[in-house]
């Protein structure tokens, strides 16, 4: 699988002098899903505005498809409109009148002719499962439905990488799952898609790949069924582990398996291991 | 789901007109400055303040005037006659709200609205940002007297978070900013609409002459405190409206401009 | 973005008395505007810069960026005042005619605008030592005691709260907008920031309903009361204030 | 134990006749710890506003210690001094510049003397851990510490129920497990805590009894291991299942239990049943 998306020992400091990167190197494979968990404060953010050419490095460098980002505006341009942003409030996201003008903003901006942008933006609101808003004024909306819409708002510039901050943070369980499902849908598309959560359960179901983040650092960068058993890491970064995984080792713990079992992902695979291991039930 | 024909075509309408009305003007405008830079080979002193402009890295800076520079009586007389509209405003407020409690938080709000706008930059061709005052759309909404009150407390902030004006020109400064510029466009708005001309141009004229009339102020101000060995207060007057209110002319539609099109957004909410 | 908010909160002179930074700032610009001679001026730049960059923890630089600030205004119009029309040019230092017309600089011309020049400079290194000592809750609470009407100062404290809210709000609707690249071309900048400032302005609106709420519900009736923070006057601060004023006062009279 | 708080068929219409509430009865007993459970837009923060008396009923009735209550100032006044609400997003709440003026508002407008709400103010402070932020202005504050000065502004007043709308949302899971601490530090000394939230295992966890709101009705109160057994009203509210509560459901299915055990609240009462069963594997 090709590299997309890469960053060397980048490094970022505010204009007061305080460091929110600090030497980190990130290489997004094409096509994956990538979570990027980690406390408040512990620069997520402050890296996806740098994957996206908002915030420009104090020291490193970005490759976008394995060439060196530079920051003039024709290369601005050309990343923007690749690699698409969905911040986390919706709410301040959302800057116009109705929905079809908000969705409308990214391919306008992009300079297509007038027949493509209304046929993107028809395709943007079908794809999130929200045609019928489409001249609603975006301030009558609920929070799911914003949320939404500035997906919608990200998809109509048909970026390669799709990077969303905290998506499913303010959004009660069923819209939740909805969302994850829009996204997983986007994956299967191919679109490679990176995102930050405090969400533990739906990281560890969810990514193929998972960064920790702290103090600006990159701690530690794995596969999920690996990362979670790093106890230490976990603690030092204020993680819980995911309960499947816990649930796991107890049994692992207690004697329960009698051979290796792969530690299950998400609660179907938990639930196949509970229903194998009844037979080994005394009666 | 497929749209149906009928409703994609009423979607779009704001990107239409009004928008390039505004590149328009504002590529003009930038025309227009170069008129000015052109012509004012005519005028040394404004060639000169011209050529300065390049040099220093924070130009016009909406204009307010720095402390320390008018004289102790003129700092004392401006602000002895900025002094009465502020307790009108204040009067006229707290008679609201008595009847509308909520009105403080808005105007709290509000305030802190209009220093956020100013500390906004507007975009140029020129690649140089003006900013907006938000004068003329603070009067509108909420009224001359209030927008003094709210201007004045804009005013100190400014001075004090931002070092753009001053204490002790805080006086002239509130009765060229709060005191001239909202009135101005308050009078000017409330005149155009019941002339029945249309909104936008009542909004555009109250904002493009309030900010314009704000820096006409400044200048006789300045003048007033240093008129001019030969042909006194007239020729220092020309002087500084030279330098001080003819290069706002742009800034003032780019102003104008920028308040029409939020308060078509405003009114679309 | 606000740094001068900021340094004020961390200087170590942000613990003594407002009343004291405010009075030896207004008076001090006062004596700036006042002095006949350049000499009071430099002395209280000196001063204040001393005292800022010694004592109240602001860095050099950082105060020489600030001193730049309002230089495009004292520059423009110091320089107005000393370019005049001239009537006979032999009095002038330098003059060009144009158009009939004698534009120069005279002695007395050049001699107003250097004091004004360095008036204002000193004034400015006044209001400075106060807004950089001083953060702005404590500018209203000597502002209470000087007996500024309560809505006022009420007024003033909710607009400081909420610069801070709405900057960041602005902030985040601004970025959101680059990264669609709204500000890309010139027609698009005014798009986005006509969009950027009415929704900011919405969101205002909805913020001063939400914090009503919030108050009423926490018994809100009409005054918004907070127990004002108590300082105790220095007796050192204030013999050394005395002594400072009364030698400018001195010099302002006998120079 | 006696009812602090009821509401008898309380019905209300916004201005523009959207029903808000429809002939919602809840009753609040002193010293519990309850959570409201539902999507956004059911109807929880509506209702909240109610108990506060911000909102007045458009039908039904509130009782605060059984006594109605009067919408007139005093009435008003004694309600609000008693029932606290802290609202989801702190930044519209707090108005003041720093931290102490903004948790002495509340017991100012109580009437209180000045040493009286220092004193309080002081206590408020030190119960909710950030007596170090006293004096520091409201805009230096991060989010989680923010949400803490909008609870000791709230705790100031000493109310005998204090209402949190979603208090953990946009908190990082350290964060919000700190806060919850707090929470039921406030609960053991006597508080009747009633709160908001989407997380529905730490409101399995935590609430003594649970309220399931959808379209500004409630669906049904009981206690959690009871109120999340019921399939079909998840189902109709959009909530999920506790995952504790399924994995215990997985292993009554599939025959682990010999005996009837009762449903685990939390990881720890879990894992001690995991552990009690290995003797039971076999070998």
């Amino acid at each position: 699988m090709s590299t997309i998306l890469e960053t060397r020992n980048l490094s970022f400091q505010y204009p007061d002098d305080t460091a929110a990167l600090k030497d980190v190197s990130v290489k997004i494979e094409s096509g994956k899903k990538v979570a990027f968990l980690g406390p408040n404060g512990a620069g997520k953010s402050t890296l996806f505005l740098h994957l996206n050419g908002i915030l420009k490095p104090s020291q490193g460098r970005i490759l976008f498809k394995g060439r060196e980002i530079k920051y003039n505006r024709s290369s601005l341009m050309e990343l923007r409109r690749n690699i698409g942003i969905v911040f986390q409030d919706a709410d301040s996201q959302l800057f116009s009148a109705n929905v079809f003008q908000e969705v409308s903003f990214g391919p306008l901006n992009l300079g297509l002719p007038e027949q493509e942008v209304r046929a993107r933006v028809t395709k943007a609101l079908a794809d999130t499962d929200i045609s019928h808003l489409v001249q609603k004024p975006t301030h009558f909306l609920s929070y799911g439905q914003k949320k939404r819409v500035s997906i919608a708002g990200i998809l109509a510039m048909e970026p390669s990488v799709i990077i969303l901050d905290e998506p499913t943070s303010s959004l009660d369980p069923y819209h939740g799952k909805q969302l994850m499902d829009l996204i997983d849908e986007l994956s299967r598309r191919g679109t490679t898609v990176i995102l930050s959560t405090h969400d533990i359960e739906m990281a560890y179901a969810w990514a193929e790949s998972i960064y920790v983040m702290l103090d600006g650092m990159i701690l530690k960068e794995g596969v999920p069924e690996e990362l979670f058993q790093d106890e230490p890491l976990l603690k030092k970064a204020g993680l819980c582990k995911p309960l499947i995984l816990e649930i796991y080792q107890e049994f692992k713990k207690w004697g329960y398996f009698k051979e290796e079992i792969k530690p299950p992902r998400n609660k179907k695979q938990l639930s196949q291991i509970i229903e194998a291991l009844a037979p080994t039930i005394k009666d | 789901m497929i749209l149906s024909r009928r409703r994609v075509e009423i979607l779009p309408k704001p990107a239409g007109l009004k928008e390039r009305a505004v590149y328009f003007i504002a590529k003009t405008s930038c025309i227009c400055k170069g008129g000015i830079l052109l012509s004012s080979k005519i005028l040394f002193p404004v060639i000169l303040l011209a050529a300065l402009f390049l040099f220093i890295p924070q130009p016009a800076y909406a204009m307010h005037i720095m402390e320390g520079f008018l004289p102790v009586k003129w700092c004392l007389l401006w602000a002895a006659l900025s002094l009465p509209f502020i307790i009108w405003g204040l009067r006229s407020i707290q008679k609201v709200l008595r009847e509308q409690p909520k009105l403080k938080m808005l105007l709290g709000v509000a305030g802190a609205f209009a220093f956020v706008l100013s500390a906004l930059k507007i975009p140029s061709v020129t690649g140089s940002c003006s900013h907006p005052t938000g004068v003329g759309l603070g009067a509108i909404l909420f009224g001359p007297a209030a927008m003094s009150v709210l201007g004045c407390i804009v005013l100190i902030f400014q001075a004090l978070l931002l070092a753009h004006g001053g204490i002790t020109t805080l006086g002239a400064n509130v009765f060229s900013m709060a005191v001239v510029g909202p009135f101005v466009a308050y009078g000017v708005f409330r005149l155009v609409r019941k002339l029945s001309g249309p909104q936008w141009l009542a909004v555009f004229l109250g904002a493009f002459l309030g900010d314009l009339l704000t820096y006409v102020t400044t200048s006789f101000q300045l003048a007033l405190a240093f008129p001019a060995e030969v042909g006194g207060l007239m020729a220092s007057f020309t002087k500084f409206m030279g330098v001080f209110a003819l290069t706002q002319i742009p800034l003032a539609i780019s102003e104008g401009l920028l308040t029409v099109l939020i308060f078509n957004l405003l009114t679309t909410y | 973005m606000l740094y001068i908010d900021k340094y004020a909160y961390c200087s170590p002179l942000t613990n003594t008395h407002p009343l004291e930074k405010f009075c030896f700032a207004v008076i001090n610009m006062v004596f700036c505007l006042a002095s006949p001679s350049l000499t009071v001026p430099l002395l209280i730049l000196l001063l204040t810069a001393g005292i800022l960059i010694l004592k109240g923890g602001i860095p050099l630089a950082f105060y020489l960026k600030l001193l730049l600030l309002p230089f495009s205004f004292l520059i423009i119009g110091t320089a107005t005042v000393a370019i005049t029309l001239i009537q006979n040019s032999g009095s002038a230092l330098w003059a060009i005619t144009l158009f009939g017309a004698t534009l120069g600089v005279t002695a007395q011309s050049l001699e107003t605008a250097i004091g004004l020049f360095f008036k204002s400079l000193g004034a400015v290194s006044c209001l400075y030592f106060l807004s950089l000592t001083t953060p702005l809750p404590e500018i209203i609470s000597v502002l209470r005691s000087l007996k500024v009407p309560s809505l006022f100062l009420e007024l003033m404290s909710l607009i400081y709260r909420y610069i801070f809210v709405l900057l960041e709000t602005a902030d985040q609707i601004y970025t959101s907008q680059k990264a669609r690249l709204g500000y890309s071309t010139l027609r698009g900048g005014y798009r986005s920031l006509g969009h950027l400032v009415s929704n900011l302005f919405i969101s205002s609106y909805r913020r001063s309903l939400d914090l009503y709420t919030a108050l009423e519900a926490r018994c809100y009736d009409g005054e918004l009361k907070v127990l004002q923070p108590q300082f105790q006057f220095s007796k050192k601060n204030l013999a050394g204030m005395a002594m400072v004023e009364l030698f400018l006062l001195g010099l302002l009279f006998f120079i």
